[in-house]
């Protein structure tokens, strides 16, 4: 395994970056935050249309560019740092992800072109739980009506669905499959008739999430899009893989917490000194840059191990790794917007100043798709099978 | 054991008595149009209901129980210590809600108490005394972070003898609400550090004053910025001579000694109780990881509860070691708690609520990021425990030039 | 409840504090470790006799002193703080407080007027659960033979097993009390026929640890010692006061390490300036302090509830006060240590200095009556009951 | 999962044919009388079977499999970065001892190539890659601490050329057993810091060394104190002119560039395989709390694996971040593998055991306590990474005036 990043990686970390320090500033995440549907629409445009970054991962017999998961991940990580307002993580992370993962074929055929090419939105419910899509514990029950489907129940949490196109919603079949219950996902318009979607008012003003609710949503059979085979071990793949995403995305916004502090530090004086000049201050940004590069090198060890793992390998070792740096990179979040707070002082905790906005996002990604806790409980179980 | 058990203690004493007492009053009173300030206007919830809250000050005041640890020649009750504790512990225990009085009470009129001239004596302890005038405290200056002899603002003597103030204090709490100001301010043209400081009461609601809210992460804004722009204090109400500021305000900062802290330490209790109360309802009681950390909680309880009895217990004129780290221990225990509680909610904890458990730990989880800040941020108080608790040697400041044995 | 020490309490803390710096400073410590029998007879002749330690907490009417638990937990702070190697812990703190807590009143008058007066050194084995000797896990059975009882099995980890007059071993009978098997509590002799006692070579070798075999030793109906009907409260409140004496020791082995590394970095200069001039040392320090205390004040207080709480209340409450103190004093002390070698630098981690005699102390003392961990979950389990 | 699996990786390469290589190799030649020295002579066990773990070397010499990353033409086997990693791991899985000969192999060995004369290279590489001549360093001082530059041992050069040595140095690992030492002394009376040093060979059998085992905290004495009394090195084994010991000293720590680390990591595993295995038996597994910490260490084996490669990935001619964290993340970690060992032993733990699981985990217990010191105490490490990494303000010396913008 060789973690060099190539020049195509580099070129791609570097456009990003530039372009997300243009225009996902602090002014421009206040003013995304405060608008209707939470993002700025001319600035998507650009990601999605221009600059083609949803292409990044989508293969290329889709219309992607195949980049794999090393180039998403150095994308996410920027946007992580800018706290970009967009509905990317739903629609690539997610969806996309999913769909290339475990989707039926004429699925990705149908979505994924669209996706890559900007045209189109997806999302997929976000849960608590460690144990992924397939735990059936999804709320929502499918049954069959005809040759096509009902959907009744509710999604407490759907990022972006009020903007989203289509949403991808697994739902509960009334069959089993060995010992569980069998498990469908079905692609289900946001104007269906029978779909409500509420929006919920979260302290993390970045992201918007979304109550959804489905009373007797009909849905042609083609609408169901899980693959036949593959769904399963697909959606631990793809479960792994938005862990990765999201642990990358984590990492650039801890690496913005060192570096407000840094700066903030350098600057600002007390008893005649700069604050970055008192030993205790210089520890604790650096103990706060040794969880930061340990967390580097876990979310790009476990992407280049997702770059070098293929569809037909059992996902249990992927799925450790991911499992690996989304716990590190939870509890890193937090600890390094919490070390910022501190250290900015009296301003630290101040609407005005950018560590609250950093701090609010960490907290609530932070259980995404299983806390800390569960994600090490995994391991271990793993490590004493 | 049941949640309001957290922190009941065995009762044998005849002060059972004194507490039911309080006990009796509290039911009898925080009741009718009052109810609704149960368990409010903490720390995170300063805003909460001012305007009913001043007049729970005044019922408190026709009850005799303001300022009940002030000798009786002041107009307080002059309780002992012990007395005092329960008072403390039965009121919070009641739900009773954040005190408005809480700095004219604990803060500026024990100062005057102790630094102020008969006339300030007259004029101003019976009106904190009966629950009318409230007061705001004006140390931290923007720029100026823990550093609190780095003042800037000055004052200068008009020839009428009154002293015009000119500058800018920063995390001030409740002046919206407050009648008057205490202001540290540079009297001394060309004076540095603790030298050359006059301590000033002001009126706040005068021209020369502005009061600017500071938004906090929460959302809130209990703090404020006070523009100080030709406001004017009356020679008459200078604390102490001219340069006699810092003696002032350090003496004013010491007269907290640990009595308020056992109604702090009930405020926390209910906070754990909540968080305690959820986590059963939503399962995460069954969660080891959490378990330990509710354990972890409940030991620091414990600790503070006989922390603050130690201080009480202690020599009364020096600062001992429990005293020391007191501060550092509760805040850093309580922004845990807050973490804890948001963890307890899960996905709940992210989305705003109205619901009563929910909304006060979400409070209680971005308030506290203030704890560990305001009153000296835990590096001036690690810095003060190692220096004045250890001996250990001070931090040189930028201006001098370093010194490696410069013992306090 | 009153924290104040009395005038008797201070006297007591000061005259301990002064006897153990002469006669168990690190030479005398280091000579004890060496010796035969892990202790000094003449200073214990001296403690026991003269000073009379051993009578602090044995109730007036046996012969003791009756000054109860804040004393004796004072003087085990200084005992803990100077490393004191004695008999005193399995003498006083285990057997003296069991069988004043859960004995029959023979055994009682029996035993506690010598333990007082200096001339009985018993012991009883120490276990690693958190829940107290009641627990059914003895692996001793106690069988009836003619009146009297046989006992066999084997205690893993007695102190002072091999110097001590008399053990108290608590057996498993082969009855049924309730739900649970009856457990009785029996004294045993040093020299009793079928008793074999051997030696263990621990770390810390400031106390000494021996593996205890019985093999059909028969005792008198009178060597079973427990109180017929205040046995399981009794045990319960025991348990609960020998984790605050341990509690107390650990707090003065936590200041000791506290206090060696002040010391150490006013006069230790590097890159030109006293360690202890450096911020990070002093803010390391001052985190220690702040452990201690807070250490301090819990074993000051679950002291003060012992002390106020009696014989006939139901020791759940006890428990948990006692639980939080040890709890806590495990993890302070190792705490403390660890920091003590780190900041002490390269002579930190050498058989010359001391932090390693309290290092080791630390970890064999954290886990004697249950781990932290476990006392934690005892905690919880009560908070959510 | 099974334990030999917590550090497998998928292998894929055309590589395997030489990581077979190797394996096989070890296979073969780690048996016999060998055999007793598997996992043996690691951190902690310094001192096991020293002649054995010799003859040991000259196995790997006439294998080739000494100085594997050396150019062909100073005699080593020029291996490329990717199948140096792959040695380093194929060489601990197998339980390959603790390298006796890997100061001459990873420290003087490199220096002598990048600044020694070719006469020194003729003289002392060839014994190094045979395995024939072992290495000691002289660097550390008492009373100096962590402060590499504060050297107080003299050199002066006598009338026939010779150096002579005046001094003492400390944490001299395997002094006993080795034949040379490299020695940093000030060859110019009253120079200060890093100015003024030269950097000497000397044998170390001579009248005029002394050595003194230290004894460790553990019991063993991995450590000496080696005393320099009138020792003699030859004019032409000074490494450098008279006045270039530091950039000597600096350039040969810096040879340290990570790929022997991927060894150390294989021995990490096998440790942490260890505890598993011993959880298992003892029940312990079972426990929530120890599970978890089972966990953090498995991620921190991974985040060390992934970390190493990344600084083989970067730039060969800087320090990059992940290099500058990596000695403060292992030494950590380690140290708190140690703890989490013990905690799994529980009271089986506290005795001196001769069942080899409990006893190396033991000795990791206690021999990890040095890891967080030698070679850059934490401290000194995290300066490291603020100044270097971060670039903020250096630490003021005591001895020059206190400066606040002194960036590195």
């Amino acid at each position: 395994m060789d973690l060099t990043l190539t020049d195509d990686q580099l070129m791609i970390r570097e456009a990003a970056q530039s372009f997300l320090a243009d225009t996902s500033d602090s002014a421009a995440v206040r003013s995304a935050m405060a608008s209707s549907t939470g993002f700025d629409a001319a600035v998507w445009q650009r990601i999605a249309g221009e600059l083609g970054w949803c292409a990044t991962a989508v293969p290329e017999q889709y219309g992607g560019l195949g980049l794999g998961p090393v180039a998403l991940a150095l994308l996410l990580e920027q946007m992580g740092r800018h706290l970009l307002c967009a509905p990317f993580f739903s629609t690539v992370c997610l969806a996309a992800n999913w769909l290339a993962e475990g989707g039926c074929d004429a699925s990705r055929q149908r979505f994924l072109p669209e996706i890559a090419e900007g045209k189109l939105r997806l999302t997929m419910p976000v849960n608590e739980s460690a144990n992924d899509w397939i735990d059936g514990k999804q709320v929502l029950r499918a049954r069959r009506e005809g040759a096509g489907w009902r959907l009744d129940g509710i999604c407490a949490r759907v990022p972006d669905a009020g903007t989203a196109d289509w949403l991808l919603l697994p739902a509960r079949l009334d069959e089993r499959s060995g010992q569980h219950w069998a498990t469908g996902m079905f692609a289900v318009p946001r104007n269906a008739s029978g779909l409500n979607i509420d929006a919920l008012e979260t302290w993390d003003a970045t992201r918007r999430f979304f109550r959804v609710e489905l009373n007797g949503v009909t849905l042609m059979p083609q609408q169901r899009v899980d693959h036949a085979h593959r769904g399963i071990d697909g959606a631990m793949r793809s479960a792994a893989l938005a862990r990765l995403y999201l642990a990358a995305e984590q990492l650039g916004g801890a690496q913005a917490c060192l570096d407000l502090t840094v700066a903030h530090t350098a600057t600002r004086k007390q008893f005649g000194r700069t604050l970055a000049s008192f030993q205790a201050v210089k520890h604790r940004c650096a103990e706060m840059m040794v969880r930061i590069e340990a967390l580097r090198s876990a979310v790009y060890g476990a992407a280049a191990y997702a770059a070098d793992s293929v569809h037909g390998e059992p996902p249990e070792a992927l799925a450790l790794e991911c499992a690996m740096a989304s716990a590190l990179a939870a509890d890193t979040y937090f600890y390094c917007a919490q070390e910022a707070i501190q250290l900015h002082g009296g301003v630290g905790f101040t609407w005005e100043y950018d560590p609250q906005l950093y701090f609010k996002r960490a907290q609530a990604s932070s259980h995404w798709f299983g806390t800390a806790d569960a994600l090490r409980e995994r391991i271990a179980a793993a490590v004493f099978a | 054991m049941n949640d309001a058990a957290i922190m009941d203690v065995p009762q044998r004493s005849a002060e059972d008595r004194f507490r039911a007492e309080i006990a009796d009053w509290m039911r009898a009173h925080l009741s009718g149009r009052f109810a609704e300030l149960r368990h409010r206007g903490g720390p995170g919830d300063e805003e909460a209901f001012p305007e009913l809250r001043k007049e729970w000050e005044r019922e408190l005041a026709a009850g005799g129980w303001t300022c009940v640890g002030w000798p009786r020649e002041h107009g307080g009750r002059g309780l002992s210590i012990t007395q005092q504790v329960i008072f403390h512990e039965e009121y919070a225990r009641a739900g009773g809600p954040g005190r408005m009085g809480h700095i004219g009470e604990g803060l500026i009129g024990p100062a005057l108490i102790r630094f102020g001239s008969a006339a300030q004596q007259k004029r101003f302890l019976p009106e904190i005394v009966a629950g009318a005038e409230f007061w705001a405290q004006g140390y931290s200056e923007p720029n100026a972070g823990s550093d609190l002899a780095n003042v800037q603002t000055r004052c200068t003597q008009q020839p009428d003898g009154r002293w015009q103030v000119q500058g800018q204090k920063i995390w001030t709490s409740l002046a919206q609400e407050s009648d008057w100001i205490f202001v540290l301010a540079r009297s001394e043209p060309g004076s540095k550090g603790n030298k050359g400081l006059s301590f000033l009461l002001l009126p706040l609601r005068q021209p020369g004053i502005s009061i600017w809210p500071i938004r906090q992460l929460g959302g809130g804004a209990e703090f404020n910025e006070v523009f100080f722009d030709g406001a004017l204090a009356d020679n008459e109400h200078m604390v102490g001579a001219p340069g006699e500021g810092w003696k002032v305000a350090m003496g004013l900062l010491e007269a907290e000694r640990g009595v308020s802290t056992l109604g702090q330490q009930m405020h926390f209790s209910h906070e754990l109780e909540r968080i305690v109360r959820v986590a059963k309802q939503n399962g995460r009681e069954r969660d080891a990881q959490i378990r330990q950390r509710i354990a972890h909680a409940w030991i620091g309880l414990r600790v503070m509860r006989y922390n603050a009895l130690r201080m009480l217990a202690g020599d009364a004129t020096s600062l001992g070691r429990e005293a020391l780290i007191y501060k550092y221990y509760w805040s850093n225990w309580h922004r845990d708690l807050g973490k804890l509680a948001m963890d307890v909610l899960g996905a709940e904890g992210d989305v705003r609520s109205d619901e009563p458990d929910i909304r006060a730990l979400q409070q209680l989880f971005f308030f506290s990021r203030a704890d560990t800040i305001y009153a000296g941020t835990n590096e001036i108080q690690l810095n003060l425990i190692a220096e004045r608790g250890l001996g250990m040697p001070r931090e040189p400041r930028g201006d001098s030039p370093m010194t490696t044995n410069n013992k306090p």
